[in-house]
């Protein structure tokens, strides 16, 4: 497509892209934080929040996410300077992070639906679960798009150091990554506010 | 190139703009009559509004008709003009100018804002609209009154309305009144007012209201009307709105008989009575009222009829009175020719006319 | 593959196209069509308003046609009419080939003309959508809608939303990324500036609309209780939101019209734009502020006196952007040469009209007074006359003047003309009077009104108007026909344009630009015509180029496969029982596209 | 095509700072967070300091790891200028809906 073209900006066109697209998903996640802080404690029946939230768990999934973001640019540092097995790896600890984090996540989901959180419960359940659900939906996403990298990079091995199509999936992660940085803070930590 | 056509497509817009401002005919939804204090201030304000507006618009079109007339290109005229980029006094002036036209709007605006929202006065009557799909309910906690469709208060009187919605968004307006506030399901909004003085205090005035934001099938036919009485009068409303009709003649008792057993009594309620239905409009003193169906029908043997005979025959949802209206008649219900004049009969003469 | 193959025709090549001129003429042939359903609508709204208690159709019906005449015209007309002249002038102004992702803007075509398709489906199977094009919350929830319509027009917004979030991202690139050498951003033609904030416009403030149409179907199919008021849903905050979107999208709207009537009124008073750079600067601001006054569509819902007085100031302030645009247009024709062509009178009556439409809205952006004209026919005059006479007016304007070089035919000067009198005519016959029907108090979207009420006379004269515009669309589709085949030729330089547009043949080839051009200031190609002085310069032979050795994208038919996708995945709701299947159906095929879109040769 | 960052081998090296800090970040917000009673934090400093911490984990990430820092200025206003409008608009909407 245009991945060969100088442009005015000297930013790659799918790198501009995805900043754009990175600008329009915080007034997403902001609708949907707003969502939630408005309906947090108006469910009215059902388990609130401070009754469910295991601060322990969500933390470690913080740390593992951030671990993963961590992965993902020293996945692209390792792609220009071209060394294979190591970018190699650090995509396959990128996904495998991706994959702990939504492990995490449905696990934490099934916990609260045993405690009697479901969707349809209280308005606080519907909106935690938008909330976190649309961030899951958007790592489960990322872990797709970068699986299909290292495959694409197992299969071709050295022929294939495209490092703009690992930057831009390595911006989309960031951003995933930023956003649960928000989100930690917003609906777990925030929880007693 | 018709050149004079060319002037009445830009002055077409001014001349009409120009009739806006004079004033019509006093129509009974009229927004520029207005009766009350609130309303007189929101006309002061929309005056100033109209004023700096039509300066603003003769400001614009008269430099552009000109234009239109002294640069247009005459036949044969191949001379390119002078090509000017741009000046900055220019747009600072018409930068600062609106910036204070806009000023002197917003000052009135400020007011009246922090005007609206005062606290009312401790005296203050207070009522209870409640929006309804497409009736209105109107409650007087100190008076235990309930009615529907006519809001009646003293005339000259704080008056500080509850808006609540017992179903989707309505919007209580009585343009003569000036101002309206949105009834919101599981909100409380209010609004006060002092009600205007009786034109003539043997008579009651009339002032008709419209539920003004979009709430399903009949959204255009939920109308009502504040009613203003003078104080004696309204006193002698409080204590007669709470009393049953009084049932004398056969063919009251026949439309009491009705009233059982045709079920209405599980919808609609009547003071005394063993009618406590809450889901349709309460019927106590309905003889009182001048309209039928929120407005819709006069409320005579006539509009009774029309109404009765709509309900029973036509199936949901082509009534042509109240389309979408939970009023319907299944199998088993039908009212003959002489049950409706019973009912009629029983309903109508609930009370003593007060006025 | 090289661009030396003859310029296909036929169906399959307009269908896996991914050249912006195509995809440009497609949008605005699907506007056109929207433009005669919306049309239509609004004759049938007028014809049961023509007298009191008329029962020419039903309440139910009405609702219908309030709804789907707001949503088609906004979302199905105007808004693909601007992306029409987005798609096939941005390249072609901004001297670039096509725009940064050709087949991602094929994708956000088809997806918003299955979307349309979606947002209208209800009218075969008698489900349409009949809440108001704002769907305020909850008359749409299933307690009081139980059929499918809002989940029609939920779904269809949802799909077309995505349609324009996907074209925003594309040009917002193409514009910042792929300008011409010498062509900085404050050299670009004002369009391409109104392009710009109205593409910031769209990738910002849609996705607030796509979350609160996602609540609205989760509460109708799964239980949430987000807007209904029982479960502690609040439904003030649909109200919220859908503004958040939709004052942005007003001005998505109108921004497009001011960057056209720019391009017109300077072509044809042979002067630059009057103070460019300041021109730019309101357009921002405009945009910007747009985001800062979304409440004063709530001020009759009880904001309270600090959150009124904030919007109120804001709504005001937005006012003197305008004001400054306007002014500068007048300076603009201000002692140049106009030539009445019907292009010119529509942008000329584009800003007579915007401006009484601006200024009725100033009238009710101080709250109180707006306490009085919100919900009646005040208001409706108001955006009539900013929309049509303002954004629909100018984009007639924009047919007028383009389409010469889109077909290398001028349209036909009188039927042209008497299309703009009977538009004029009847675009202020039918709205000027709805102005005193707001003064006298008759409320919106109600289906009919009541003898006593002194409202028939205006009435009256609205609909007869709304005829006479109808005519002048029959005259207009007269003349579109007629032209393309027999109007007047017209070369490359068909109005003696200023911007690089007209410096290429019309029809222009697949590659628009044989080699890149370079432009040393606004307005470049004019001053190669003439010399600062305005004497007559010889302008340079354009140099030679081989047209074998131009690299342009492949027609590709994924998009189209992709959007048939999306679209069957978000009408699952529809299917009775197998619903669920029918969305896994659509997403793998969404899936599928998407990897077959990767691996795709460029 | 591969820019400055393969040249100075001093990128790992930041990027493991950079691992570091983060971790200790999170760690301190669960600490402050599980222990607000014992070490006596009050509402209103405990919203500060954790809405400081997620902040500084915000820019490092998106500074640094994002390369923002040496995108060009048109990039980096494009980000910001979003990120703006998003928290006053979601400001706005929450101090007119709490």
């Amino acid at each position: 497509m245009s991945a060969h073209m100088e442009t005015v900006t000297g930013v790659d066109n799918r790198k501009f892209a995805m900043w754009s697209l990175i600008a329009s998903e915080c007034f997403l996640f902001g609708t949907l934080i707003v969502n939630y802080f408005v309906k947090r404690n108006r469910g009215l029946e059902g388990p609130t929040g401070p009754e469910i939230f295991d601060i322990n768990l969500t933390t470690l999934s913080t740390f593992d996410l951030l671990m993963s973001s961590v992965a993902m640019v020293l996945a692209l540092h390792y792609c220009r300077t071209k060394e294979l097995r190591k970018m190699q790896a650090w995509l396959g600890v990128v996904v495998l992070g991706g994959a702990i984090f939504l492990g995490f996540q449905w696990y934490e989901f099934n916990h609260f639906v045993n405690l009697g959180l479901k969707l349809d419960t209280s308005v606080f359940g519907s909106a935690f679960y938008m909330l976190t659900g649309c961030h899951g939906l958007h790592v489960a996403v990322g872990v797709l798009w970068i699986t299909s990298i290292l495959i694409t990079s197992l299969r071709k091995g050295e022929a294939w150091f495209n490092d703009t199509v690992i930057e831009v999936a390595g911006l989309y992660w960031h951003f995933v990554d930023v956003v649960w940085i928000i989100l930690f803070t917003v609906v777990y930590l925030f929880v007693y506010i | 190139m018709e050149f004079p056509k060319r002037w009445l497509k830009i002055l077409l817009a001014p001349l009409m703009f120009l009739s806006l401002t004079s004033c019509f005919e006093k129509l009974p939804m009229s927004t520029v009559h207005s009766v009350t204090e609130w309303g007189n201030d929101i006309n002061e304000l929309y005056l100033i509004t109209t004023i700096v507006v039509t300066f603003v618009f003769f400001m614009v079109s008269i430099p552009f008709c000109y234009a239109m007339w002294k640069f247009r290109e005459k036949e044969g005229d191949e001379t390119i003009p002078k090509q000017v980029k741009g000046n900055h006094v220019l747009e600072i002036l018409w930068t600062v100018i609106p910036v204070i036209l806009l000023i002197i709007i917003f000052i009135p605006t400020f007011k009246l804002i922090m005007k609206q929202y005062a606290e009312p006065p401790e005296d203050a009557l207070v009522i209870e609209a409640i929006g309804h799909q497409w009736w209105w309910e109107f409650r007087y906690p100190e008076y235990g009154i309930v009615t529907a469709n006519e809001m009646y208060v003293p005339e000259q009187r704080p008056v500080t309305i509850k808006l609540k919605s017992a179903d989707v968004i309505h919007s209580f307006w009585i343009p003569r009144w000036g101002g309206k506030v949105d009834n919101i399901p599981g909100e409380v909004n209010t609004i006060n007012y002092v009600t205007p003085a009786l034109e003539d205090p043997a008579k009651a005035d009339y002032y008709q209201g419209h539920c003004v934001e979009l709430c399903g099938l009949s959204h255009a036919r939920m109308r009502y009307e504040a009613v203003v009485l003078s104080a004696e009068r309204f006193e002698t409303w409080t204590k007669v709105a709470k009393s049953p009709p009084k049932v004398t003649t056969a063919l009251q008792k026949k439309g009491q008989e009705l009233f059982m057993s045709k079920t209405c009594f599980t919808c609609h309620a009547i003071e005394g009575t063993a009618a406590k239905g809450l889901i349709g409009p309460d019927l106590t003193n309905f003889g009182d009222r001048r309209t039928l169906a929120a407005g819709t029908l006069p409320n005579d043997a006539e509009g009774m009829h029309t109404w009765l005979r709509d309900s029973v025959d036509a199936k949901p949802p082509y009534q042509n009175v109240k389309p979408g209206s939970l009023m319907v008649f299944g199998e088993g219900f039908e009212l003959t020719e002489e049950d409706i004049k019973a009912l009629t009969a029983y309903l109508h003469n609930s009370t003593a006319k007060t006025f | 593959m090289s661009s030396a193959n003859s310029q296909q025709t036929g169906l399959w090549s307009w269908i896996t196209t991914v050249d912006h001129k195509k995809i440009g003429i497609m949008y605005a042939l699907a506007a056109f069509f929207f433009l005669v359903v919306g049309g239509a609508e609004a004759i049938l709204m007028r014809t049961q308003l023509l007298v009191p208690n008329n029962d020419f159709i039903t309440a139910r019906t009405f609702n219908s046609m309030v709804t789907m005449h707001g949503t088609t015209m906004i979302f199905l007309v105007v808004m693909p009419l601007s992306a029409a002249f987005f798609n096939y002038l941005t390249p072609l102004m901004i001297g670039a080939r096509d725009v940064a992702f050709p087949r991602l803007n094929a994708l956000s075509f088809w997806i918003f003309l299955f979307g349309g398709i979606l947002l209208n489906f209800g009218f075969f199977i008698d489900q349409v959508p009949r809440g108001g094009w704002f769907g305020y919350a909850n008359l749409t929830s299933l307690q009081y809608t139980p059929d499918l319509s809002v989940d029609f027009w939920a779904m269809g917004l949802q799909v077309v939303g995505l349609a324009s979030l996907i074209a925003s991202v594309n040009f917002f690139v193409t514009i910042l990324n792929m300008r011409c050498k010498g062509m900085t951003l404050l050299k670009m033609p004002m369009f391409m500036w109104t392009n710009l904030v109205t593409q910031v416009l769209l990738m910002l403030s849609l996705p607030v609309i796509t979350i609160a149409l996602l609540m609205v179907t989760f509460d109708r199919h799964f239980g949430t209780g987000f807007f209904i008021p029982g479960e502690g849903g609040s439904v003030i905050l649909w109200q919220h939101l859908f503004w958040v979107f939709g004052h942005p999208e007003v001005y998505i709207l109108i921004l497009p019209a001011m960057g056209i009537v720019s391009e017109i009124l300077t072509t044809f008073s042979k002067k630059p734009l009057f103070g460019y750079s300041v021109m730019v600067y309101s357009s921002c601001a405009i945009g910007f502020l747009g985001f800062a006054v979304w409440a004063h569509h709530m001020f009759t819902t009880g904001l309270g006196p600090w959150a009124t007085t904030f919007f109120s100031a804001a709504t005001m302030l937005i006012a003197v952007p305008t004001g400054v645009k306007i002014f500068n247009w007048i300076s603009t024709v201000w002692g140049g040469r106009i030539r009445f062509t019907t292009a010119n009178l529509f942008a000329l009556s584009f800003v007579a009209m915007f401006t009484f439409g601006g200024l009725s809205g100033i009238m009710h952006s101080s709250a109180p007074i707006d306490s009085q004209h919100q919900d009646t026919y005040f208001v409706v005059a108001h955006f009539h006359y900013v929309l049509y006479g303002g954004a629909v007016m100018a984009l007639f304007g924009g047919i007028y003047y383009w389409f010469p070089k889109v077909t290398g035919r001028f349209m036909d000067e009188t039927m042209g003309k008497i299309q703009f009198w009977l538009y004029m005519i009847g675009f202020n016959v039918t709205f000027f009077p709805m102005h005193f029907l707001g003064v006298q108090g008759m409320p919106r979207r109600n289906y009919t009104y009541a003898v006593d009420q002194g409202w028939d006379l205006w009435n009256w004269v609205a609909s007869v108007g709304a005829y006479a515009t109808a005519v002048g669309g029959i005259v207009f589709a007269i003349n579109f026909f007629w032209s393309l085949k027999k109007g007047a030729k017209a070369e490359g330089d068909a109005w003696n344009g200023r911007t690089l547009e007209w410096t290429i043949p019309s029809p222009p080839h697949e590659y628009n630009f044989g080699i890149e051009p370079t432009v040393t200031r606004t307005d470049d190609f004019w001053y190669q015509k003439y010399s600062e002085d305005g004497k007559k310069l010889q302008p340079p032979k354009p140099e030679k180029y081989d047209p074998n050795d131009i690299h342009l994208p492949g027609p590709s038919y994924w998009p189209i496969i992709l959007a048939a996708g999306i679209t069957v995945a978000a009408s699952g709701f529809f299917v009775q029982g197998i619903g669920l299947y029918v969305s896994l159906l659509g997403i793998a095929v969404v899936v599928v596209s998407v990897y077959g879109w990767s691996f795709e040769e460029a | 095509m591969s820019d400055s960052h393969a040249s100075h081998g001093g990128g790992v090296k930041l990027y493991w700072i950079f691992c570091v800090i983060l971790s200790v970040i999170t760690f301190l917000e669960w600490a402050v967070f599980e222990y607000r009673e014992p070490w006596g934090i009050g509402k209103v400093s405990l919203v500060v300091s954790l809405s400081i911490f997620s902040l500084i984990k915000f820019v490092m990430v998106v500074g640094w790891y994002m390369h923002l820092k040496d995108d060009p200025k048109m990039l980096k206003n494009t980000f910001i200028f979003s990120l703006l409008l998003a928290s006053g608009v979601a400001a706005g909407l929450l101090a007119l809906m709490l």
